[in-house]
């Protein structure tokens, strides 16, 4: 197989209200263990893609200390390795800070890798893409550029705002933006092979055609002109955009038949780990149907939730339809419903949060209620 | 520039009262308390106690152990100025190839890699005891009293005092004798098996015993009897919390039973500052089913519980079916429990599977240990 | 010994010119091998402190790749480690951007450390200074904060725009600015032992005089009212704010009765490793008084220079007097002297290339004369 | 899952002709190249190769093989799905304990090992031959022509013929015949000591020669020649590049002296794609004083030159004083060459001290080794 390079694109407009307001999307902690991004820093490391660079849009931090050296996705190979590409020049314009910019300020890192192609991918559409397959069709079609898309039934309700697209014998003739009317449409996935000098060809010229075209920009102005092919994806897709996706996508693991179709013993997703006991169940505890991470001490009674690290539920405590981030606390009695408590939150003294069931309750970072 | 102290920690043997779950991995080796395996303990340990030089003296089935350790990375022992070095039997220029005759032989064959980092004192441990100890205080008494030799002990209880080895000591602390399992024990002192010496003294005993043909090469049976003989300071040092040399299939359930008993070790480090450490396995969040009833009971990432589970540790890939029932039970990674079976007070080796409606040990009679090894 | 965090301040004042315009003076290169921040680093696990915050300005992206896991300066240990403190709200606004703001963003993680001192140390001022010591003689004197100088006799010429201080019986009873008038003065060496609560006493307090204070004005506005005590540092210590400090200090390693002063055998000096072959040396080879890096492949004549890793110096080429970072090249006949060449930068049309004794010519990054 | 490919180095021998050099180390570990082991390159070809999974077996001096070795991380092959695990010589359950009896009985003694992998494939490498070669290629090769064995040749001179093993091949590339050391050679294809297997056909291979009591479990004196009576598919892979055997202090100092000459082996790694790992010392750069003269030579970091160095390699932390001449020679770590010493056609073992104006091999004879050690 010829080499390739792997990009994960965090520039996005996604917020999860308070739970991106110090930390990007893609670093946001997923059913207990996971960061979001660990989708597709897994597919990448499963389709064997051993040179990662990651677009990084803004708030770096959070996400040097989850990816640190890669070696949790197995990039550490000699051969490889994760390369953070990060636009000092534009981080605080805007309008400048788009992905091809990004690109163009951190092109030496890309060519100085022998690569024939180049897969981007975005961190907030979750998948469990095999690129390695996308990589093979492209290959027969001869196109420089595949975008990877799904059909979906239910467009009036999710990958709203995404990119859509019109395929006419597997070429790409146009895109628009989903507005929520039709139900049954094609989506794309944000997902591209592009051979590495077409990717070069794109950064260098599409500012001519304007200097704010971000890359899925440049892909719609260039499908009229340029053959871009499409490539059909059937598996697991979640278009994870706001707080409200984030928690429907997050509980909808529950049901084992989503989660099963994730959680694939060929397909490991990968995630940096720690030092974390296993979990304790105290003798009053009762859970149903909830994920539980390591070194959580439950004595309470915990249902359709998920729970994350070092998590503490007290004697008698009931949550439901929640997710419990790292180090959160719920005393002894506390009523917790409809709620997202962030990283070493704390129900104390105001022991009834029951949220609305499409649009959960938040509790901030360390925050005690 | 010599490091102040380095440890050994003697992870040789088989263990053969385990059975079955040292057919083919070596007993430091054993997996404990639902993530761990049992070398974490002294490994965790040293990294705590800050010792930063710690050698692996292995033998039988040293390939897992080997590669556990590796470089010592999951201890954070992998530093620059750091190090977790294996340290089998092996051949050597000018002496051939020899296998470890004892405990004292087996340090003795690796003078060359303690004079290498030229320490003033040498910790020796045992690979395949339970239980959290800052080392560092130990060394501190020991160069208080200006001991030749300390040995942390246990006060235990005068019935069980017969099974260990006990150090009879004067008021000071001193020890004047040492009884190998007595019959009738003159004190309740039992030797923890953990000496701190300093190391010249230690190399110079080592180097004699080496040459006498009649010695069994261990530290309890000659070693500590010949210092004594020569008047050398030799101090017990009481060690006062949980400890547990998980000899037996029935001790190695019982130390795991003590982790849901809130005994002194504290798996949940509620005081943050003696984490054990070990190797995280790659798993999804453990998952509970709609059916399932858990209470009292220690489970890793990786399970999949969808019946019920009381007063048991479960290690990471379990799964346990609809209806099935497992009570005061071990279940080692990877146990398949299926629908309707019930196991109550057994350890399930790595990778059982209990197949559907089975039965084991439903009468909770004598803990039954159930593996696809032979002991 | 009492558990110690140590904190390296990147907030600064200090440019380089073009070797600053896209990495923070911390990531600069030195000697070919190191960057500046590796004295600090080195000086804090020679100490013994296992963890360690480092407190980033602006610029993260070169630290973040040099820092990595921090494993290359023995923190690694499980009971330490490195944690990248980046105050992310105030990034963009430099009159709030100073220490002591970054501090109160991350002050979680300075609590949650169970130490009773905190090291503070700048990257800019090279020390082998062992803070073991220094924190001895702090709980000696039973104060609360300690300040490190050293006496120097070229005020003059050095130590411009560093604070100076006015010590009465160890104690500091003021501070104010080195303008260059006396050569003899004491100077701020901006490295401090201070009690874990005094630090948080002041990060709580000092904005009440003013939110623009950083720790250095703040320690100065309470040195009449509460007691610093002094402690003299008598060893290697030089102040490196601007490019013609930096090349000076660089050229004057090439000294041994310096250097040796710096490069003891028990005071490692760590960095970030490389997988590189030895210099090589080629027949037509002549080096005299210089620094080589690994990788390099000289052909040329190398004198008063300092060549860093993977350089080649083709036939008769002639470098005098010059820093050459990494992966530069310099053609067959060039001659170079009074230059610094910035990471793979080439002469290869412009072969004379003749700066100024006190202000070198700078050649960018990558560019190619 | 299995592995596509295991590789298996073999790394347990002494090289008792390198004298002095492994009195103290196994010959994988030898100095070579002013910065690596012997056993960088074998490892570093498989980290290249994309080849992910390694045993070392050791049994000679194994501790700092071991320890170098490590968990792989020198090699990136330390990742979650990449391992280099050091298999010693060893006691194992319902075995005991043996010590490797030949090259097919150490993978022999580590079917288990395999086993846990499942290789469709397994590389046998030497621990101790210098080369850069694609695996990979090979691989193919081997999957290409259907083989049970492939076994890589270098084409020698008739002349040199008579020290290798020789394969003879028919004109497709099938060997019918294997010559051990002939006097007269029927073809000049010396074997490497390089073979891919089909795994499962070496894994019968292997057992059957267990049992063999009279098999000097060897790879090239028995398990190729039993495959060859039993017609199986056995090919020669003829390797064009450079590859050395260094057996003898004069064929070190040779291999050595090859890098000077700029001759196939490119560590300065001009084609960006083959870099040759190994561990990076800490070290300042390397200083050159105001009267040193050097030229045609490779200096690692840390080294102090002030005097004359031509046509040599130097190890890291090697001084050469004032005045002094070092030509054409290795200094290995930390050797001191004090001022208006003379040395000429030379290894300088670790950590050897040159006193003032000593003369070592002046008139340039036969290669000399100077070491602290006994050979």
């Amino acid at each position: 197989m010829a080499k390739v390079i792997g990009i994960v694109n965090l520039h996005t407009t996604t917020s999860f209200d308070g739970l991106t307001e110090r930390r990007p999307s893609a670093s946001v902690s997923f059913l207990g263990r996971y960061a979001l991004i660990d989708f597709v820093l897994s597919n990448m490391s499963n389709s064997n893609i051993d040179s990662v660079g990651v677009l990084i849009q803004e708030k770096p931090r959070s996400l040097f200390k989850h990816l640190g050296g890669g070696d949790s996705w197995n990039f550490n190979s000699k051969a490889g390795g994760i390369s953070f590409l990060y636009n000092e020049k534009y981080a605080n314009n805007k309008k400048y800070n788009h992905d091809l910019n990004n690109l163009e300020e951190n092109i030496h890192i890309i060519e100085s890798v022998n690569a024939k192609y180049v897969v981007i991918a975005p961190a907030h559409i979750l998948t469990t893409m095999n690129y390695d397959d996308m990589i093979t069709a492209h290959e027969k079609t001869g196109a420089r550029i595949t975008v990877a898309y799904q059909h979906i039934n239910n467009g009036g309700e999710t990958f709203i705002g995404a990119q859509t697209l019109k395929v006419e014998d597997g070429i790409i003739k146009s895109f628009a933006a989903n507005k929520g009317v039709n139900n049954e449409c094609d989506v794309s996935l944000e997902t591209y092979v592009i051979n590495k000098d077409a990717l070069c060809d794109i950064i260098r010229d599409a500012k001519k055609a304007s200097s704010f075209f971000k890359l899925k920009d440049a892909l719609a102005y260039y499908a009229s002109e340029k053959k871009i092919n499409a490539y059909e994806y059937r598996g697991y897709a979640r278009y994870v955009d706001s707080l409200e996706n984030y928690y429907k996508v997050s509980l909808e693991f529950l049901n084992l038949d989503i989660s099963s179709a994730v959680f694939k013993s060929n397909w490991p997703i990968y995630t940096l780990t720690n030092d974390t006991p296993p979990a304790k169940y105290l003798k009053d505890a009762s859970v149903k149907k909830s994920f539980i991470a390591n070194g959580a001490l439950i004595n309470g009674t915990v249902e359709n939730s998920i729970i994350g690290r070092d998590v503490e539920i007290g004697t008698g405590a009931i949550v439901k339809n929640s997710i419990i981030f790292t180090g959160a606390k719920i005393a002894e009695g506390a009523v917790v419903v409809n709620t997202i408590m962030d990283k070493r939150s704390q129900v104390k003294i105001q022991k009834d949060l029951i949220g609305d069931p499409q649009t959960p309750l938040y509790v901030k970072e360390g925050d005690v209620v | 520039m010599g490091k102040e102290i380095v440890a050994m920690i003697l992870a040789g043997g088989r263990g053969t009262r385990l059975k079955a779950l040292t057919a083919s991995v070596a007993k430091p080796a054993v997996h404990f308390g639902g993530k761990y395996r049992i070398i974490d303990f002294p490994l965790s340990n040293c990294a705590n106690s800050g010792i930063d030089v710690v050698g692996v003296l292995t033998q039988y089935e040293s390939v897992l152990l080997g590669t556990y350790v590796g470089a010592g990375t999951k201890w954070g022992l992998d530093g620059k100025q750091s190090t977790a070095a294996v340290l089998p039997a092996r051949e050597r220029g000018g002496v051939g190839a020899t296998w470890y005759a004892g405990t004292a032989d087996a340090i003795y064959q690796n003078i060359g890699f303690l004079d290498e980092h030229s320490p003033e004192y040498v910790l020796i441990l045992s690979g395949d005891h339970i239980y959290k100890m800052d080392y560092d205080k130990m060394l501190e008494a020991h160069k208080q009293k200006g001991a030749d030799c300390t040995i942390a002990v246990l006060n235990v209880s005068l019935k069980e005092a017969s099974r260990f080895g006990i150090m009879n000591t004067n008021p000071d602390g001193t020890v004047y004798e040492f009884d190998e399992k007595p019959e009738k024990p003159k004190s309740t002192l039992a030797s923890m098996g953990i000496y701190i010496y300093t190391y010249q003294e230690l190399r110079k005993y080592l180097i004699e015993d080496a040459k006498d043909e009649k010695s069994a090469h261990d530290f309890g049976m000659n070693i500590i009897p010949n210092m004594l003989a020569d008047n050398k300071k030799l101090y017990a040092y009481e060690f006062d919390g949980y400890w547990k040399d998980v000899g037996t299939v029935e001790s190695l359930w019982e130390a795991n039973m003590d982790l849901l008993e809130d005994r002194e070790l504290d798996l949940y480090n509620i005081k943050k500052d003696w984490k054990i450490y070990t190797e995280d396995t790659l798993a999804q969040p453990q998952y509970v089913g709609e059916d399932a009833q858990i209470s009292n009971s220690i489970i890793n990432q990786g399970c999949m519980i969808e019946g019920t589970v009381t007063g048991s540790i479960l290690f990471g890939g379990v799964s346990v079916g609809k209806g099935a029932i497992v009570e005061d039970s071990v279940l080692m990674p990877g146990v398949l429990v299926e629908e309707g079976s019930v196991i109550r007070k057994a350890i399930i080796d790595e990778g059982v599977v209990i197949t559907e409606n089975s039965k084991i040990n439903e009468d909770a009679g004598e803990v039954v240990l159930v593996s696809n090894n032979e002991g």
